[in-house]
């Protein structure tokens, strides 16, 4: 029993297994918004998503939403309220989980979101605070040789700095990123927090991601298949990521 | 009496947009613009801005969507203190870009914040004190910015901070819901970064959906987040955030979003944008003619 | 998980008031209440700390009115974090002054603020940085208690401003008009530094005039000023902020303030007070029944 | 055509006489509310009254009140919003003018409410703010010689500190006391910052406000007498005064 799926839908599916009951997550666009959309309706159903606008839900928007500023989602909020209020959530260290992405990351998780070689890019956003602050952070990215950088061009929103005791040394109390979801993959970090492969997309190689990656990639000595998508999952992926 | 109040203390303060832009924003002002983030984006009184030429201003906000991208691409800024730039509901800023990269049309100076440090700056400025400290964004190369950001160590812990240094926007520009002719603003919906610059600016300009009678706003005051004694113009601009959304008014035209991106790709594709829903039309009442009339119907919302 | 946010995160946080009360208030705890300034003050919260015996309490809190003074009287408390305290209906605070002049029941150090360094210092602890910096009572005494402020130098303007260093309560209890279950509380009227305290504090306790459906919450969000993910017990607790006003539903009970000022004024007849309000009452409900039903009527407001 | 007045009432009169039409005045209790009420229906009918628990009016209360949040204050108001906001409006010079009292005075108008000798006052609450950054401040006091003090013995609201120009020297950016009506007279302040008798309440004499007053007083060159309460300001005092 079985389906296909999309490389979209395997990093849904992975993202949204990363989000436990009961947390607080900030949860950011796009693929992260159907992946909690996803885990609230099958393992994490009082998970609470806060948004950096001032939104806090504890149900999925009921309308598709290109921002999280349109009004489905400020509909049956539990709470309207401002940037200030949130980010002190974010601060104060009340966050268990955020999703970022970016255009660049490095072997220690840095991320690029502002500038590459001769291109300029949006900026941080909330980016780089929900990098600082969050218990953990889940980052997700396609992955490519141009994303993924030995050093990133700009160090926007910061993950493990040069590795080791950096985050405690530079003063930052969020944890750091704990997995990286791509299209190849998902990653974990090791202790000295460098990346390190942990399990490969059904119909990716060990190639395909050293092929990818700008530096030699650390190889988790357990590393296994990305599970699949389960056909529950797939159904509800394709419910909710309706701009997909 | 301090003379920099006396539009504060007006009794009436509406007046029509371009008097309201003409009077209160002024050739290299830093303009606070778009600060709930992806909603209640000022654009009527950005495309003011345009039509009036203004030029050299300071643009001042978190994430203000394309809003910032048309003034940069119509000349009208020299600087922009921001998290984000770019279009929301398409990726990057074709005119940003181009400002930044290649100098077109004029260059562009950029302070890159995060969200964070953007409302702490506004909050500082609110507060009447030069900086606020954060630990966020330690170890980001946005934080080597001297302009915007310090060192500082906590006179208690000897913990480092990051200093930011307080904006001031000369004008903040918002979009509300509805307020009274003295300025007194109900707002709602995600506040982003509004009530900070409203409590930051040396002046306040308001654009709404409705203006209401005083009854309207005393009913239910802890509504009020803009006070009228912040506040210089209120200026009559239903539909005056079109595309963004506006919580109980209008849902987000994300089409025309992508047609922006897809017009501003090219420079001279974006002067004929321009023209077409700015310089060639005389006021907001126009350009709500110029949208047909089933667009207006399927973003109307009933007030929730 | 952080296990400090357990229970946080149920689902269902209702509770007896006693079992609030001692679930999350122990001895020695620094506890934020009173934060509206005159209204809204957790006056059965109080009561139930008092008839719980609690020792060594901090208290933190601008004005909170006769409950500090109560609660200093009834030897629960051994320090004091405020920027006034006393009996705003009638003057000085008895227990207050004996405790601080003659250590009666038991010595009170008292940490002086003024009413915005008390809410920067809450404001502080809930942006989650030590300090926040002011130019508020420079050269005032206030400021030499080295505890509570320190110079600190702007690193743009070499300013010399005083940092507010941040107050953490261990427990902030606040009443609040409504909330449902999980803690989403909506609250309106003044609000002082009761939004701080909530963001603040690593526990917090709502006592409420009702229970709502989550429904009621989301049909308003912006009126969420609490969000339950902060909360960790809810108690229905109607007019458990007597004798103060609680907007749209009870009116101050001036005369109870008088009375207590007489009562309060010599030691033994305080203790007198305190049996017959408090000891000898087992609940809350009791206490309202030992109002008189002439009063429970002049003092009830419509919703408004 | 004159009518009786109290001492009381002649303090509100004068206290009312200081706010200027469209002001943003920060209130306070007692003396001052009545005076705003006054003031507002006399001469100063835009006058906007602020409060430090977070209510802004343009009108005054239509019943009485004891305190300011009493819900007839909230009833009505323009806004309702929090301490920090209100304070934020202050120390961003929002504030034309507000009213302060104490139980001791110094001939430089720093004001005590927090310790005289073994007693322990209630403390500053929002005066030492209000004393900070006000554009200036009016000073409300029963005029008593242990209350006008050479020195106070605990300086909870700076005046103008030790005369001259102190309070630009401490860091202090509101204007300072311009005014001090007490139970005798009204007082103003020199270019050095020091208390100067500017008028007598009719009734009361040099000698009585000498005898009063713990320092060697400076007299101004053209001191009168206060102007009697008119009429029309004993009716609205004793309209609004009910609590009086």
């Amino acid at each position: 029993m079985s389906e296909s799926f999309s490389t979209r839908e395997i990093m849904i599916a992975a993202a949204a297994r990363e989000i436990c009951d009961g947390e607080v997550v900030f949860v950011g666009m796009r693929l992260p918004l159907v992946a909690f959309a996803v885990a609230k309706a099958l393992h994490a159903p009082t998970a609470i998503g806060v948004f950096e606008n001032g939104v806090l839900r504890d149900r999925s928007a009921t309308q598709p939403i290109v921002t999280m500023s349109d009004p489905p989602n400020l509909d049956g909020a539990l709470a309207c309220t401002g940037l200030l209020e949130v980010m002190s959530l974010l601060q104060r260290g009340r966050i268990d989980l955020g999703f970022i992405g970016g255009a660049e990351i490095d072997r220690f998780g840095n991320l690029n979101t502002t500038l590459t070689q001769g291109v300029r890019l949006p900026g941080s956003g909330g980016a780089a605070d929900i990098a600082s602050f969050a218990c953990r952070t889940v980052i997700i990215m396609m992955h490519e040789q141009r994303r993924f950088q030995e050093q990133v061009s700009y160090r926007t929103s910061p993950g493990y700095g040069n590795g080791a005791d950096w985050r405690t040394r530079i003063g930052l109390p969020g944890g750091g990123p704990s997995k990286v979801v791509t299209s190849l993959g998902v990653f974990g970090f090791t202790a000295e927090g460098e990346m390190q492969l942990e399990s490969l997309h059904p119909g990716s190689s060990l190639d395909d991601v050293r092929a990818n990656t700008g530096w030699p990639l650390l190889i988790s000595a357990d590393v296994g298949e990305t599970r699949a998508p389960s056909i529950e999952e797939i159904q509800l992926i394709r419910r909710f990521d309706t701009l997909g | 009496m301090n003379p920099i109040f006396e539009s504060k203390r007006r009794q009436n303060k509406l007046k029509p947009l371009s008097d309201a832009i003409g009077d209160l924003v002024h050739d290299g002002d830093a303009v606070a613009m778009g600060l709930c983030l992806e909603s209640l984006i000022p654009f009527a009184a950005g495309h003011e801005l345009i039509r009036q030429g203004k030029r050299s201003l300071t643009l001042i906000g978190p994430i203000s969507d394309i809003l910032f991208d048309q003034l940069i691409g119509a000349g009208c800024v020299s600087q922009v203190i921001a998290a984000w730039v770019g279009n929301v509901g398409a990726g990057l800023g074709h005119n940003f870009r181009r400002a930044i990269e290649d100098g077109i049309p004029q260059p562009l100076t950029m302070h890159d914040h995060s969200n964070f440090t953007l409302v702490l700056a506004l909050k500082a400025a609110a507060m009447g004190v030069p900086f606020l400290p954060t630990r966020t964004a330690s170890g980001s190369d946005i934080v080597k910015d001297e302009t915007s950001f310090r060192q500082v160590a906590c006179p208690f812990t000897s913990e480092r901070l990051t200093a930011v240094k307080a904006v001031v926007p000369d004008v903040a520009i918002l979009h509300v819901q509805r307020a009274d002719c003295f300025g007194n603003a109900h707002l709602w919906g995600n506040l982003g970064a509004a009530v900070e610059a409203a409590y930051a600016a040396e002046r306040v300009m308001l654009t709404c959906e409705e203006v209401v009678e005083r009854s309207v706003i005393v009913a239910d005051p802890n509504r009020t987040l803009i006070p009228g004694m912040l506040v210089d113009a209120v200026v009559h601009a239903p539909l005056g955030a079109h595309p963004s959304p506006v919580q109980g008014f209008w849902q987000r035209d994300g089409d025309s979003f992508l047609r922006y991106h897809e017009r501003s790709r090219k420079r001279d594709d974006f002067l004929a944008w321009r023209d077409e829903w700015i310089t060639e039309i005389p006021d907001r009442a126009a350009y709500r003619a110029k949208l047909e009339a089933e667009v207006l119907n399927r973003l109307a919302m009933r007030n929730a």
